[in-house]
């Protein structure tokens, strides 16, 4: 057991960290924080980003990366949360959908995909939930029919997809393209132009505002042979390994890490009846409670890394780091609440709110984040009858 | 013992009801969030018309004479339609201000405007630290007689500032010491804010800047003030957790219907225990809330000391309200992150009224004091 | 809405607590309490309340009652859990055995086995549960086969069966009448003798202690056709009924309570750092907790009795009241055993055990609450279904 | 950054399982308990052998010179078969009191013999109210000069005094302040009874009346006695902790085991969602603890400061133990309550050790002490 990162990663964190400090702004929360500023800005640093090899640094050099291990990339990730993701949607791009194209696509697919990737160029939305698809993917109907000369011709309808509007030029798009199999084994994977004739994006107005949260309708969108991603038929499969990713892949604690930081901050300067708020024995075990959980989560991931490091990783791994990690936010919503007491209704936009709003703000991130990437229930699932050999309870 | 409605607390609950679901259905509350007072002056019309913020008042001073207990089956009931208006402070700190205030001639004056709702009252209590209720004495005050003091004070929160005809205050007067104020909303030297709350209750940051204050202002001063402000604030936090009950009943049921509606892996979302036991502990507390909340006014109504059920209500509220939020959204999934579904304007509605009046842990306390801890 | 007790009900309290002040030994701490002292105990006490009419005051004169209503018997219940149930094991007797034999049986069993309960001079057991059936009943497998001439004879195998060791001389049996028909439709009641030949109880050791807690053996027993309860296959109805008259029946909350102001007691006069552990901010909003769960529990209990009074009750309050109250009971352990801290470890034999181990015990009086009377799951399906209208979720 | 064993942790923990499955299976656990001493000595004997007492002690002093990371991987795995033993004192208070101790001649001394298991130590430190490690100090003491003080105390919760060959004793002498002791428990004065605990490690209150102490029993004095003290007790927290975890592990596999095997209204009772989420939770809890103790040992090795950690490992423990305990007995239902099945062996034990060093609400404030709060 080793609980260290190595002087390369020390140096790493230090580093990006001082570029981090100067490029972001002063203003940025999260990168699911709407307003029009978040997408441009997010674009110009991942650019910069890729400019020093860190956008997809551990990503083979024929794709642009310098082949880091997955530690030099838990580095980044976490100065990457524990600043609100500054790359905005395009951390999807480097935790799965790239890995995804990586690993399933042709040798022409890769070229014509990863390349704009490390280049911080593009940005993808991703297509998987439906209005009676939620965690129950396998349920999905948009449909994907291949015409004779082997095109595919897409209607259906996706929702809460995030990025969009941003806009987005890609969807890594989930479909079905077999109505004769059972449920989870006739989808297949398509990497679809948004610009195609017949993709209409519609906003959908959410807890943190208009916009980043969308509709999008596929209607009779033509998709050429060579933007199917690996064999037809086995999206389901392929997409089971890069949930998993995405579930090790954002390190909610670090985030709530951050806000704890700010908590502390802010309970030292808080006055209540002539002490610190931060002598008030309440709020000091919750926030200790938080900071226990936020360890506690970080832990659990780490061990999930070290296990996909020595090939050995299951899902039980990442279900474990994903949920912990999503009931850490939920707890940080709830403590910053607790904690900031009644001003804590009042929105970012007013100049009354303590913390710039973001005890708000963090109520909300904590709704989504025990909702996306399956819910919770599944996780538990998983862990139940993956890690423990319990019976399927559905 | 009988913890079920009598006939006529039946009959009055479903006019409510009946009048929410006829008059005020969601698409109008979320219309008038919009308004720029946050306020809707033809509701309250037909709310006062009805009597509503004349339950609680005796009836020689103009209200229906009835018991706490009724005005909350009215509160609760406009929870259950998130009609947010400016009944619990007309009633806490208005016609309860007045009526357990020192104030004869005050009272004689307003009480009948204000138990007829022709007279809406809010209070401007919080101090701009959302947590304290009276000032830190400063030494820089303004010259002041007993008879005419100036008022400097700026309160945070104050729910409907710009429809109000009076703002109840406290604060700290040289002279006078601590006091309860009752300010008509036409004196000179107010100023207000609308600050942004995402939903609810329009809220107003108000800037009491000189403003006169007169002898006749005075409801209560020194140690009767400090008791007078705790009987309204108690009166208006056992209000708010009726009105807040109503907002999780309707947070839950929307729930159950969605878990009814919403199939996944080939069976209504219900099906799973995970979900359905989720939903029958929030329906468990928040029925042993609603119950908890109407004990403590009864006890009110009677005379009886309510300090230890008002303090237990509200400790109970606060950790109903933080269930039914988490297990709403959990349920609800991406659906109720959408401002387009409802669920949001009962759950946020909720969860501002967790801190306010301090939360769980003051409560607590409150209840450990009077155990004898 | 009215919260209070009569003055008839008030004063009945205040003659009954004075009375039960006087005659529940000092010793007496709980019904499952195993010692040798405690059944001979109840036997006593329960005689002296029939004396009085106390013991089965709400059931009607001609059985040895006096017509008290529901509120009666819920300061009764009361009194009684707060001090531990000195009735010993008659308290089932008196909250559903005998209700269910006066509302199902003949007029000739209601005289039999109805006096002899009024007057405090017999103990009953219950016999659902077996090795295979726990919490689904119906799966129970003990067998009575109708001979020619109309009697039954039982073979089967109960288990955690209080009291079968008290002796009990009645047991009120759950048994298998039918296989041809769906599970819960085969069952039959039957009121059997626990003198009869073919009984053999076997005491369970368990963390309560040896004894109180068994296995009855029913091999080949006889049991006359008058000690059927109700028609045949008809059980599963008749105890629907019942185990939710059981659920109202304990108000672990008065038992909570209790152990509350014990608390309470020991905090002030317990010094830690020089000051007493009331003043602890921890100790302090924990006992506030747990008085804020008795009193929820408390009142929806007495919702259930309102509603039960007014003939519209459900199953669904029943299963609300059971359920708070078994985890008011819980909640208690954990204060307790958190509020003494690493004494609690000791058992009540130990002159050193702080209240008496009564912290110790009351840990594991927590565990068979929310067990007891249909695992809590079950009454969280109960809330589910038959109060929210969702689907069975088995 | 590698949070799985290395080939020699695994080696060590397969090795320890191995004896533990041979050795020591759950009946003789059972059969140790109702022991006149609670102590197996046989058993004993057959772990110091392995070396096991003695894994993170430096060979010069007669250890194996292993870090404290492979001291917990057999604590762990002891604890996965409940089986007790005066490991973690003869570790924590023993060999690290005389390691980190000022007293050169008595770790010269009696090291070797510790580290080696042949000298059993235990930790006499709480004072008679289970809360106190320091005595009050009391004006009525016997006469003591610097080299001969004579030591009045009773000690309770005092695992294996009677099989123990040295007393670790936290007290104030008059003269010395604070002081931490080794004393030998053949000294006379030392009388001890044995206390009624369910299961676990036999526990014993101890009283030194008028015990002698000599210089060469004083371990530390003064603030030094404070620092050592609050060493040792890190330690044994973060052992008891892993061995905390080998018990929770234990009580999910029963649980496990009986939802597999324990058929409901026609299914596993796993394949309900209300069990198998209470076992998900219970797995990722009990792993989470395990790596935040392990990592507080492993910053232990390393000579960084473990204080945030420890605390915060001790609160999760405390918390997943609480879990632990509610859930698998929730599940097991009257079985787990039944003494014929062996749930409660390891639950009792686990929640033994809950309170033990003060619980979760003190290693909060612990931690937020460390977080500048």
């Amino acid at each position: 057991m080793d609980f260290a990162f190595s002087e390369t990663e020390k140096t790493f964190r230090e580093e990006l960290s001082t570029f981090l400090d100067q490029e972001v702004a002063e203003w940025w929360r999260h990168l699911f924080h709407a307003e029009e500023r978040t997408i441009p800005t997010s674009r110009e640093l991942a650019a910069k980003l890729a400019e020093r090899g860190w956008l997809t640094m551990s990503w083979p050099p024929e794709y642009g990366g310098s082949g880091a291990d997955a530690w030099m990339q838990v580095v980044l990730r976490e100065e990457m949360w524990s600043r609100g993701e500054p790359r905005g949607p395009q951390y999807m791009n480097v935790n799965y959908i790239g890995p995804l194209i990586m690993h399933y696509g042709t040798e022409e697919q890769r070229e014509r995909f990863l390349t704009p990737i490390s280049q911080g160029r593009v940005i993808w939305c991703q297509g998987f939930s439906e209005p009676d698809a939620g965690s129950d993917l396998a349920a999905l109907s948009t449909r994907a029919r291949r015409t004779a000369d082997g095109r595919y011709v897409i209607t259906g309808q996706k929702i809460w997809t995030s990025y969009a509007d941003a806009p987005a030029q890609w969807c890594f798009l989930l479909a079905r393209t077999n109505v004769d199999v059972r449920p989870h084994q006739g989808l297949s994977l398509f990497l679809v132009d948004m610009a195609a004739p017949g993709v209409t994006v519609r906003p959908i107005e959410s807890l943190i505002g208009t916009g980043e949260i969308n509709e999008v309708f596929f209607d009779e969108v033509e998709v050429p042979a060579d933007c199917r991603l690996g064999a037809e038929d086995d999206g389901w499969e392929m997409l089971r390994t890069g949930l998993a990713l995405e579930r090790i892949g954002v390190p909610w604690y670090a985030d709530a890490d951050r806000f704890l930081e700010r908590l502390v901050a802010y309970t030292r300067e808080t006055m209540v009846d002539g002490r610190p708020l931060s002598e008030d024995p309440r709020t000091r075990t919750r926030l200790a409670e938080l900071y226990v959980r936020c360890r506690a989560a970080r832990l659990v991931t780490y061990r999930a890394v070290s296990l996909q490091e020595k090939g050995s990783a299951t899902a039980l791994e990442s279900a474990s780091a994903w949920m912990l990690g999503g009931l850490t936010q939920q707890l940080a919503g709830q403590v910053g609440h607790e904690t900031v007491g009644a001003l804590s209704v009042l929105h970012a936009d007013d100049p009354d709110a303590p913390m710039d709003g973001w005890a708000q703000f963090q109520q909300l991130l904590a709704i989504p984040t025990t909702i996306a990437a399956g819910a919770i229930d599944i996780q538990r699932n998983i862990i139940a009858q993956q890690g423990l050999g319990l019976p399927r309870s559905n | 013992m009988d913890l079920t409605y009598n006939d006529d607390q039946q009959d009055l609950a479903d006019s409510v009801r009946g009048f929410v679901a006829r008059e005020w259905p969601i698409a109008r509350v979320r219309d008038v969030q919009t308004h720029a007072t946050g306020f809707d002056d033809e509701l309250w019309k037909k709310v006062i018309a009805l009597g509503w913020s004349a339950v609680a008042v005796p009836e020689e001073h103009g209200g229906l004479g009835g018991g706490l207990v009724e005005q909350l089956v009215v509160l609760e009931e406009l929870g259950r339609g998130a009609v947010d208006s400016p009944l619990r402070t007309t009633i806490a700190y208005g016609a309860f201000g007045l009526l357990r205030g020192h104030n004869d001639s005050a009272r004689a004056r307003h009480l009948p405007a204000v138990a007829a709702g022709e007279a809406i009252v809010t209070a401007a209590v919080l101090e701009s630290d959302g947590r304290a209720v009276w000032p830190v004495v400063t030494t820089d005050e303004t010259a002041h007689s007993a008879d005419h003091a100036r008022l400097h004070a700026t309160k945070t929160l104050v729910p409907y500032a710009a429809s109000a005809d009076h703002f109840v205050v406290t604060t700290r007067l040289i002279g006078i010491g601590d006091a309860v104020l009752l300010i008509p909303a036409d004196r000179a030297g107010i100023r207000m804010r609308r600050q942004t709350v995402p939903v609810g209750e329009p809220r107003y940051r108000v800037d009491f800047d000189d403003v006169e204050v007169r002898r006749e202002d005075v409801l209560a001063a020194g140690d009767a003030a400090r008791e007078l402000f705790t009987t309204c604030a108690e009166l208006d936090t056992i209000l708010t957790a009726a009105y807040t009950v109503g907002l999780c009943h309707s947070a839950l049921a929307l729930t159950v219907e969605h878990a009814n509606s919403r199939v996944q892996f080939g069976r209504p979302l219900g099906a799973f225990q995970a979900v359905a036991h989720r939903c029958a502990d929030m329906h468990t507390e928040i029925n042993a809330t609603r119950l908890m909340v109407f004990e403590a006014a009864w006890l009110l109504d009677q005379g009886f000391d309510a300090r230890l059920a008002s303090a237990a209500a509200k400790a109970h509220v606060d950790q109903t309200v933080a269930l039914v939020s988490a297990h709403s959204h959990q349920i609800l999934g991406a659906m109720g992150f959408s401002t387009e579904h409802d669920l949001h304007l009962f759950t946020r509605r909720a969860k501002a009224y967790e801190q306010s009046g301090g939360g769980l842990d003051r409560h607590l306390h409150r209840v450990a004091d009077l155990l004898g801890l």
